[in-house]
């Protein structure tokens, strides 16, 4: 499996049974008939995605108007895993004990979150998962952490009620769940909260803004406007650990109220 | 007809009871309340159609207009037709439009008065449920002519592209594949409007909005395509929300076959009042029990949430409120489309087996009730391939137990809502399983006391506790309580919290509801 | 699904469930551990394929050096139908009756077809469907025209062998199969074949050479050496139309021998 | 042991006998007959290796230089350590070398040159079948030591890249995601070669040169895993073709555990001699009793060109012969790796149910044997997603009828020789099916008149019918004019047709070879 080894990382290529053979597997449908024509348009869009050869193994009609297509082929793009930008933590991953330890000290107060999800999602299992006791992954949830103080407002919160919410348990942080993805409903609902609370808050006030969700885009932060983005697979304790190296460790100017 | 399970029958009789004690004082309040919804279905069903320029329906400004100056505890009736008596307006929109103009002063009259709004109100509904009526015949003629499906189960088929128009050819798509039943799924968020939207629409969220033209233009489509296919296509959609009155009724008058109708998903899933979703619930099935509407019930929410495992009684127990609710309010079992579904972790041993064991119990309990099989949601992952397999082994689960209603389910349940291509090869997988192992069940006989039987009996048995453990509440509502303090699913639920309360009287003496009136036969 | 009609072609977008979105499906193995990196090598990939933006939906470690990956998201390329090149059949497709009625008449003796599967290859299944009585799809192979003459060879044929077998028999068109084309071993071998017998004979008297099998290009015969390629699900009548087409009908100037 | 069919034990035993009978003739054939494999196979278990500067093995050269003298009819052996005795050369490879430089001249000795040339003869043969034995018992300690697996059918999956340094990192990721058997697919065309490659290949087409080398290369390689696993990872490869018995001595002497060993495979499908083949499938298995090697028939490949139900007896057949030449060879029960396949156009109706019929009746008729069960592959497309659905119920049928080892399908069947993510999509579907439905089998219970039990009985007698048959040929060797005229996959096969031919024998009276006189225990 030697694949180029550089300073800065590999250069790859996909691997069907052998080293650099490049091989992909594609499906996808065209808006036009099943004929010999349609298979000849499928290869050209597999070639137009750097397939070459591409094989269509399987062309099938779904009524008059549609196609469906599996394509095999070698695909010729190289891929530079120097390239790759990813967030990776860069913060210490804590245990509960360090979590309510070091809030204890650096806060002396509890510290204040307030979750839900927005707009019209009522896709609560993830907010849950991080809020609830119950948990994920067998980590208990942020309710278990005794110096964590968690109001999860549950499904189809608006968004005036979260602010609302946020400013009466003087919440540190406002942790957000977006599921539904359809339309960019995520981005678009995530937008306005954000913005929502920038008209709220004095800059130096605001809540720390935590936004996650299946389908979200970790490095879209800035784009969103917010703190931080957590995807797929997120588990309570980093989130927790996300928190105190935010609001405590490396904690603003700003004297705890 | 005595199952493959052989469940004793005093045990099942025990569970049923035990159902109708925690039913019956739901009904008894049920019976003393009216909400803005079931008010705003009769005027529905009256006739009032359409929306002010800002799209707030008729039937709301209308409504709104008479509690403003009667209160809803007297119903919108004798008001509504007390004014047209009077001669405020020749037609309730026009009456609508004058009123939500605030030209209008409504009151509760008396004596002949009263006498003549109730004898117009009876008539003008009336004529609304006779529409129903002439629907309902409608459907028998049509499955008489095209007929209905060679085989068990039916395939039910999901649409959600959130533009009827995407969804109509889709639609008609799926049936031209296979597909027996065609539900069309709601935009987010629109079980939370306390009012019906008009008109066609293009801008749903993963999922189109019900409304009654979106409900006309699809079942003209699935006509035209029962015509081409010479078999009956059914058309589903959600009862379920804020609105469960007033969709019925829409409903009814479309020629809708099937409805998502659930005693309890609108307080648990949706957060709304109880009381409120308890008298709509029983409304609303009123309305479908007349309008011949098979619904169908949502214990498939409870194992999104909680362990299918753990939880599989919890399913079992909501069925058998479900049915007592739904006989309750006149439909038949021919009507009772309980829910149950394919949600263990498929990485536990013996899961296919228990799968079984579950899907055989409901189909040994309900006999007679077009049972709807749900294919696995919540283990379904992004790696599509194993996917497609799960689904595979659901329909088989589906063939094997004798259900009668398979929505069919999509690899990329975990990824977006399905693809044109998901659905043709969902399709696919089912015809695949029921032309292949179809008859399997003949070779299928789970020991009396093995694995699988023992498992039902264990859920059984777990069902009828939990049953005991909501009557032992004291309070005169037992199920309200236990509701309330988190028996199902984890979610509490308070009497007096959730959505829509205000929305929600205690009937007046002389209350009076002309479609209650005829639904109940009197 | 209405979609730009141009005199030439149309112009597509991939359809997932709307009009014009573009989404596609893709799979692949990268030879890289899982990792947050890997996922975003896999991204990339997706990306330079055009697939922008591209969710990987699912990530599975293979053992230690090796991660698949499942990618869905909308590509940004269009199809051109005008622009697809397929080879569609120039000829008549015809009944076994006038086939037989046109050699006899434009022969005037019968046509000798020598067939076979070659190199190291024993997928016969494919050319006994074209040759042999029972044929393919309901359709009966050419064994059952009175006035074709079949010499089926079966497999592994060598090169060597088919051509003495063709002059032998005199030949007027030869048939070869090639089903496995791992490492272009179907390539080889029918260019193998076509030099052969441009070797072999005089270019005015060379026997027509047809290949078919399930992995070619239709459009490759000229860079094959032959005169004809048929792919998937090719019929006898396909075969026998074109013979007759290319033998009989628009017989080069040679007088029959 | 009663197998779930309930199958008349007298029509059992009917079929059985019309197998002997049919058999020993053959076995007669073979005995009077020897092969230029067979006296290879003999000089490679009497230690010689390696080949020429052009890569053809010095067993070739040194036989085509004996039989040039002394002919093919009195064996190898004679001549050769007559030779060796009269001191022409020191060791066997000296020997080789000097006699295809043409400077030896082979006699036939007589008296006590005779005695002595036998005696060294099987003195050193014998050494090379004491360290097939060793490796036999080694075999036995590492299964001891690393255990088998936990459960049944193992499985078995293939490795086809065409490069020994491929298929290795491929195999050992197989066996840590769960493989328990790897099999190493041959280059096409090796089954034609006449003789065996040297050293270790990177070149094959859609599969791997069979060498000695590459035996010994992956062997090891295996054995790291089964360290690491904890589980002894069997080994397969191909014994069938022109050199059958080399193969096995080759197979014995790595310690392979499983070999594709076909008593009729040459013939049918890669046109061999009939007479070369029966002859080389004797010796071959003799050699693979000796090393305790499980051989895997060929079924499977009659039902990729015949249609799986018309010929469905034909499988039956096959294994009752396979069954017969393998015993008569001295094979145990347990090392009859049986095939049959999953071949039945999924289309038909009931197309599951007959599979598992189909697969009952080999597991009723042979409950002893260690059967192999084969995945779709026709009927397999470039549908990936029906593909790997296939491969689910494929699985459910093995796991239903107690198969024991089971061929993992891929679902790129009908595209490319298997990926490796193929292969582990593969063997995830294997293990949900396993785990989730691996005791599914309690509840399967087919009626005793039933669909499933009646088509076993109707295929059964198909195979007795077929029997008779080739019974009723005349000339002393039924099966032989049996082949002869196509009674098999339709094929016709004369018996003085086919490759190989040249190098049989009659064998001359003296003939003598130290191998076989060991095997069969003399
Ligand atoms: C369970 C479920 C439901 C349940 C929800 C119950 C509940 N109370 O949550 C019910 C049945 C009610 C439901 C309903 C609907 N659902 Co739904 N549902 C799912 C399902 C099966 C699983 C989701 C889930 O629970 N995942 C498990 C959790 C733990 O994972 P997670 O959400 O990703 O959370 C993790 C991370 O993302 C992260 N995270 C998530 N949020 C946050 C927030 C913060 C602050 C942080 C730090 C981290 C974080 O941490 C979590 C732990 O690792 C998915 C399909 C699937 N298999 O994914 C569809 C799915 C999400 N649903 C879908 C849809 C469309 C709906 C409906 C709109 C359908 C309809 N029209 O009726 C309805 C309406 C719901 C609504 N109004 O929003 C679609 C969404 C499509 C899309 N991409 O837009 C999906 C993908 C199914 C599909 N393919 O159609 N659904
Ligand atoms: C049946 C089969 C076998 C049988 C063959 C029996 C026989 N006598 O033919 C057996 C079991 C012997 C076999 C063996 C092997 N097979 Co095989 N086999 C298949 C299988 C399952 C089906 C092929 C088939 O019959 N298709 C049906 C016919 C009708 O279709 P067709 O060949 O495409 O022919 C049509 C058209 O292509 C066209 N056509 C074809 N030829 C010609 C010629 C002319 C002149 C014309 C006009 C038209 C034409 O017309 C036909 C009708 O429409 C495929 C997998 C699959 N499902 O496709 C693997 C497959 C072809 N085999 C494969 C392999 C690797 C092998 C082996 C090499 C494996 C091994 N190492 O042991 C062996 C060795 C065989 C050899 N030496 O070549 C691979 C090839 C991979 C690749 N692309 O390179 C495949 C794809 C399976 C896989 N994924 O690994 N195989
Ligand atoms: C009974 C019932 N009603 C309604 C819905 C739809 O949910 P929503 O309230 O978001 O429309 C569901 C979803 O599965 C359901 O099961
Ligand atoms: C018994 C047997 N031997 C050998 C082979 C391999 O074929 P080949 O002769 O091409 O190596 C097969 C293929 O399936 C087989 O079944």
């Amino acid at each position: 499996m030697v694949a180029t080894e550089t300073a800065e990382g590999r250069i790859l290529r996909p691997y069907g049974d052998t080293t650099g053979d490049g091989m992909v597997q594609v499906s996808f449908t065209l808006p036009m008939p099943h004929s010999k024509v349609a298979e000849g348009a499928a290869a050209q869009l597999a070639n137009k995605m750097g397939i070459d050869p591409a094989l269509v193994v399987h062309a099938k009609a779904m009524g008059p108007d549609f196609t469906f297509f599996v394509v095999y082929g070698r695909v010729n793009h190289l891929v530079d895993t120097s390239k790759v930008k990813v967030v990776e933590r860069d913060y210490p991953l804590l245990s509960p004990k360090d979590i309510n330890l070091a809030i204890r000290k650096g806060l002396r107060r509890r510290l204040a979150v307030v979750g839900g999800c927005i707009g019209t999602d009522a896709h609560t299992v993830g907010i849950d998962a991080i809020l609830n006791i119950k948990g994920f992954a067998g980590e208990k949830g942020l309710e278990y952490y005794r110096e964590v103080k968690v109001v999860n407002l549950g499904a189809q919160v608006s968004v005036p009620e979260l602010v609302a919410r946020a400013r009466q348990e003087k919440a540190d942080a406002v942790l957000v769940s977006q599921v539904v993805t359809q339309r960019d409903a995520h981005i678009l609902n995530t937008k306005e909260m954000s913005a929502a609370f920038r008209e709220a808050y004095p800059a130096d006030r605001r809540p720390l803004l935590i936004v996650g969700g299946p389908r979200f885009d970790e490095s879209a932060s800035a784009d969103l406007g917010v703190d931080r983005v957590f995807g797929r697979g997120t588990t309570p304790a980093d989130v927790a650990s996300f928190l105190v190296h935010r609001l405590v460790t490396q904690r603003p100017g700003r004297k705890a109220s | 007809m005595k199952g493959k399970l052989a469940l004793d029958p005093a045990v099942v009789r025990k569970a049923r009871s035990l159902a109708r004690q925690a039913g019956r004082p739901i009904v008894e309040l049920a019976r003393k309340h009216t909400t803005v919804s079931v008010e705003r279905a009769t005027l529905r069903l009256a006739g009032l159609r359409g929306a002010d320029a800002d799209g707030i329906p008729w039937v709301n400004r209308l409504l709104d207009a008479v509690t403003a100056d009667t209160g809803l505890e007297h119903g919108v009736a004798v008001p509504v037709w007390d004014a047209l008596v009077r001669g405020e307006a020749d037609d309730l929109s026009t009456l609508a439009q004058k009123a939500s103009a605030g030209s209008i002063r409504f009151r509760i009259p008396e004596g002949r008065d009263l006498t003549r709004a109730r004898a117009a109100a009876r008539k003008q509904v009336g004529a609304g449920v006779k529409q129903v009526d002439a629907r309902a015949r409608e459907r028998q003629r049509l499955v008489k002519r095209y007929g209905d499906p060679d085989h068990k189960p039916w395939i039910y088929l999901i649409v959600a592209t959130g533009d009827i128009y995407e969804d109509i050819p889709q639609a008609q798509q799926a049936a031209r594949e296979g597909a027996d039943v065609i539900a069309v799924i709601r935009s987010t968020g629109q079980s939370l409007l306390d009012y019906v939207p008009e008109g066609a629409t293009r801008e749903g969220f993963a999922g189109t909005y019900a409304t009654q033209e979106n409900f006309r233009l699809m079942r003209a489509a699935l006509d035209e395509s029962s015509k081409d296919l010479g078999r009956y296509v059914r058309l589903t959609n959600y009862a379920s929300g804020l609105c469960m009155p007033e969709i019925a009724a829409l409903a009814g008058l479309e020629r809708l076959d099937m409805m998502l109708n659930d005693s309890m998903y609108g307080i648990l899933f949706r957060d709304i009042n109880p009381v409120r979703t308890f008298v709509d619930q029983r409304f609303s099935r009123q309305v479908h029990a007349r309008a011949g509407i098979i619904i169908n019930t949502g214990e498939d929410n409870y194992l999104t949430t909680a362990d299918a495992v753990e939880a599989a009684h919890t399913v079992t127990v909501s069925q058998l409120l479900n049915e007592y609710f739904a006989k309750e309010a006149g439909l038949e079992d021919s009507q009772l489309g309980l829910g149950h579904a394919f949600e263990i972790d498929p990485d536990l041993p013996d899961s296919f087996r228990m799968e079984l064991a579950h899907a055989m119990l409901a189909r040994d309990l309900f006999p007679k009730a077009p049972l709807k099989w749900m294919p696995p949601t919540r283990h379904m992952s992004g790696d599509v391939f194993r996917g497609y397999l799960l689904d595979g082994f659901f329909n088989l689960v589906g063939t094997l137990t004798g259900q009668d209603i398979l929505l069919v389910g999509m690899m990329t349940e975990a990824v977006v809502t399905p693809w044109l291509s998901d659905r043709d090869l969902a399709l696919q997988n089912v015809r695949y399983v029921m032309n292949a192992a179809g008859r399997l069940g003949e070779d299928f006989h789970p020991a009396p006391d093995g694995f699988i039987a023992q498992r039902a009996r264990q859920v059984l048995g777990e069902s009828i506790e939990l049953l005991e453990r909501i009557l032992a509440h004291e309070g005169k509502h037992g199920l309200l309580e236990a509701i309330g303090d988190g028996t199902f699913g984890l979610m509490k639920r308070p009497a007096d919290g959730g959505k829509g309360l205000d929305g929600v009287a205690k009937k007046a003496p002389g209350y009076y509801n002309p479609a209650s009136e005829i639904l109940e036969g009197k």
